[in-house]
């Protein structure tokens, strides 16, 4: 279960880019993020995935509030989020391939198990035939499912995508969302960030709507 | 659970020295000048470790020559004799009498003729005297002291030319130092900007694992490895130049050698002392390398 | 069109300062290193230069001392005269007749009681001649030669110890030689990686600039300009270690220079070779650049 | 007027991104392109703004053939074109003002121009009280704008645009769509690689589909 009481975010720059948010995600649940650009949709991702702190409130993932946590411990609980990052985030350094091992290889997954998972994922996604190739060749598109694989490879228990389709054409998109819904079935908590309304037309799932970094509208809750 | 240990190690090498390979020329020339800045405090080193066989076989220890009167006697030699025995700051003596200063400078000189015209032997008895390596200043002491001795026409010491000596000694010591100085920041210069651009060429992959839950201990080991793998290399290419530059140096020195009728070369680094040279860079490497991380590492620690 | 090629390049270089003080610790490292790389064989030149200074003083051309038989005449004496005279080896000579050698002797060692027991003057006529500077062996002809002028009771000349000088200098020769390729191999290979670190990081400037329609003068120009300041600052560096540098060992060398009586002393870097030190490096730095960004836009050049 | 005659583009590791391609646009025409993820859209678009060569065939762009041009004058080329990158390809140690003052520079404009495009240009995308920050705080469709912003400061006579919208919410996709219309309406080439359905449906301009690498279709010819 993921709690957020009266969560703000300002950036070192003085910009509030969330202010006074309260949200309750439960274990399992699939919930839509959405919003204006700018409106603060990545920053509260972000806080949940523990890759910002917030500057008040406090946030609880499973029990443990994020804000008390022991950096040591920041490593073990990280393990257990997928993250589709907006921007890729890809090692250009690294083959297709490598780039999937990564967080298996945080975990200390044996080589074997390891392989097969990695090929499972890459097969999801459409990019087994592309597994020794280099991220810099791949489109847009590709490189985006690339860190779909990523972010899904190592089972995550909460999987947190930030516009994952935005490059993606409505034939991929319709594979990654039903990849992500059968994600959920399992019992995985997913949260999406999109502005496609294709997406948000035709699910009934909890949509959350910001607005300039303020909960403006909560679908579960009406 | 060590199969997986030994796996992941093995898998960070393989990498590290995949890294190594990728950019060549720029880590070629970061070794290189690693090597050369290590070169140097560690050949300067292994000449100094050569100099005591050296200078031992040179003898630059001073020397007072007695020239005893002409009319100086055989009890006024056995006195200086007894004195010369008790006397603490004499390491050794050697009398050479006035026949034989002849007869040497016959042989040194080709001279057998001109002695043989020589009307009487003009040349005084003598003592050789070989003082304690001590100052200039007590030497040139003692030869007054010896001046005043009974017979002793002339006790000579060229403590000018041991003062210079001393003080062109001094000149090098303080020119080793600044050397060493200046080379031993050079050397730690060089090692921290080369992790560095390690460490900003792989910004991204740093700041991936750490979001994906990588532990600093997992993200710190390929560069750890690297630094200490480029200061192994560092070490490597330094002893090289050390052994290259001796073998020169030994062709001059040969040469001298000869001149001083003498049979001395420089040693290569001995077998413990490479040893201890490619443990120290290669810890070097390793040090600057977590220096490099840790500071790296908290940066983008969120906030 | 003037006023916007200057507004351009005064961009490009306030962006440059600005770069430069971006990375602080990056770049002063790399800056101190080429400084001391720089300053090494830069201060060997100038030790170099101030060479004649000092052995000019010191007067180490050989020496040939003319001993006379005691029962030479006037005649013999103006006989040798003109012979010096018309060797051309002999740069200059002195007499010292026995009568001042015998009173330098009490001079300079304080003997006046005991020359003045002498019964007679015990010492020979000599002649103090100065050479020309050529090789040991050379003098050593003309030592043997004068050996057999008349009325020379003996020819001194410590060819031994010219041979070994001789030997020492070619050693030191040697050394410096050695020194040097090194140091030149360390400054290229640092201004060199100095500069690709730059371009590492700047690669996606390079890439866009170049995609949306930048002349290849237009990237070259910042790096050109970092490389150039960056050799500058190297230079400046290296001139502030050498004076630095020069300035301990001056404090080492008034001793030495007490001893000889003499007055000299390590002379600071020139005006014009201060000028041609920092063109040099500016230079340096400027070719690096050069050759780095051009590999590197052939690299993304579309084909 | 740009012209492709049975351009083949096949990358280093044997990858027939393009094949045998045939195309006219003329100057002031306003084209969609389309496709799958990997189809070959960014690859046509790069070859017509000069980044890629072509394997083989021939690109012409007002009467230049491209292949044949000397590389000292490409650049003044490239400087006809505005490019909207798929992943941006922002710098980010420059602000949002530098990153737009780059391409006006390039050019040569002096400063007060340049200032006064460079406003205009950041006003129209929503970014001027950004101006001064890095672009590393911006989010993800900020992020994109800006790359519109520069692409369009220079007023080029072409303006390709490689998925403009994928990051952006609806409201701001149709923004940055009208400014391309206005741009098509003083007459300047405009070329967008695009998925969103959305902008594909109700509009009456050419859109051409390619299919693994090749021209499946073209509806100004139908
Ligand atoms: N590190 C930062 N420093 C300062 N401001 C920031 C930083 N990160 C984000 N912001 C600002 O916070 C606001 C919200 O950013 P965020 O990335 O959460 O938006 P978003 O909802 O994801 O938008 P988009 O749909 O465009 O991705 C933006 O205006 C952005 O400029
Ligand atoms: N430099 C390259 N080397 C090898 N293959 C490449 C390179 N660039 C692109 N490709 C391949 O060419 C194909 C077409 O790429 P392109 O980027 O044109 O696709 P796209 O239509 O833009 O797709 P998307 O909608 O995902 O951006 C892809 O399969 C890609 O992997
Ligand atoms: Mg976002
Ligand atoms: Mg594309």
């Amino acid at each position: 279960m993921i709690q957020l009481r009266h969560v703000s975010k300002r950036f070192p720059d003085g910009y509030m880019a969330l202010s006074n948010v309260d949200l309750t995600i439960d274990t399992g649940e699939m919930v839509f993020v959405t919003g204006h650009s700018g409106a603060g949709k990545s920053t509260l991702l972000k806080l949940i995935a523990t890759i910002e702190r917030p500057t008040s409130g406090s946030i609880t993932i499973n029990g443990h509030n994020i804000a008390q946590i022991k950096p040591a411990a920041l490593p073990f609980l990280r393990r257990k989020i997928g993250f589709v990052f907006q921007d890729h985030k890809l090692l250009f350094d690294r083959t297709v391939f490598e780039n999937v091992l990564l967080p298996l290889q945080i975990s200390g997954f044996d080589r074997n198990t390891a392989t097969s998972r990695i090929r499972a994922a890459l097969d999801k996604v459409g990019l087994l035939s592309k597994e020794n190739v280099l991220p810099i060749t791949l489109s847009g598109g590709e490189q985006q499912r690339l860190c779909i694989a990523r972010a899904v490879v190592h089972r995550p228990a909460i999987l947190i995508a930030d516009e994952p389709t935005g490059n993606l054409d409505s034939a991929y998109a319709r594979d990654i969302m039903a990849m992500f819904f059968s994600f959920h079935q399992v019992g995985v908590t997913v949260l999406i960030a999109t502005h496609d309304a294709n997406l948000l037309e035709d699910n009934k799932h909890r949509i959350i709507a910001l607005q300039q970094g303020k909960l403006q509208n909560d679908q579960s809750m009406a | 659970m060590i199969r997986a240990w030994l796996n992941q190690h093995w898998y960070v090498f393989t990498l590290t020295i995949k890294r190594l390979l990728s950019t060549p020329i720029t880590n070629l020339l970061s070794i290189l000048v690693m090597g050369i800045a290590i070169s140097l405090p560690a050949g300067i080193y292994t000449l100094t470790g050569n100099l005591p066989t050296v200078s031992g076989q040179i003898s630059i220890s001073p020397q007072i020559s007695l020239f005893l009167k002409q009319r100086a006697t055989q009890d006024d030699i056995d006195l200086i004799r007894t004195k010369l025995e008790e006397d603490r700051l004499v390491a050794s003596y050697q009398f050479v009498s006035k026949d034989q200063a002849l007869y040497q400078l016959q042989l040194d000189n080709g001279l057998t003729e001109a002695v043989h015209n020589l009307a009487y032997n003009p040349l005084p008895d003598a003592f050789v005297v070989d003082t304690q390596n001590v100052s200039a200043d007590i030497i040139d002491q003692l030869r007054t002291d010896m001046q005043t001795w009974p017979a002793i026409e002339y006790a000579q010491f060229d403590s000018a030319w041991a003062k210079r000596l001393e003080a062109l000694t001094n000149f090098g010591r303080v020119l080793v130092f600044v050397l060493l100085t200046l080379l031993s920041i050079a050397i730690v210069a060089v090692m921290f900007n080369t992790i560095r651009l390690q460490i900003l060429t792989r910004q991204t992959e740093i700041e991936v694992s750490k979001l994906i839950g990588a532990t600093d201990a997992f993200i710190r080991r390929p560069f750890l490895y690297f630094g200490a793998l480029q200061g192994f290399a560092g070490g490597v290419t330094a002893w090289l130049i050390i052994t290259f530059a001796l073998q020169i140096l030994n062709d001059e020195l040969r040469v001298i050698a000869g001149l001083y009728a003498m049979n001395f070369q420089l040693h290569a680094i001995g077998y413990e002392d490479t040893i201890s040279l490619l443990l120290f860079t290669t810890w070097l490497g390793w040090l600057g390398a977590r220096a490099s991380v840790a500071s790296h590492l908290w940066q983008i620690e969120p906030r």
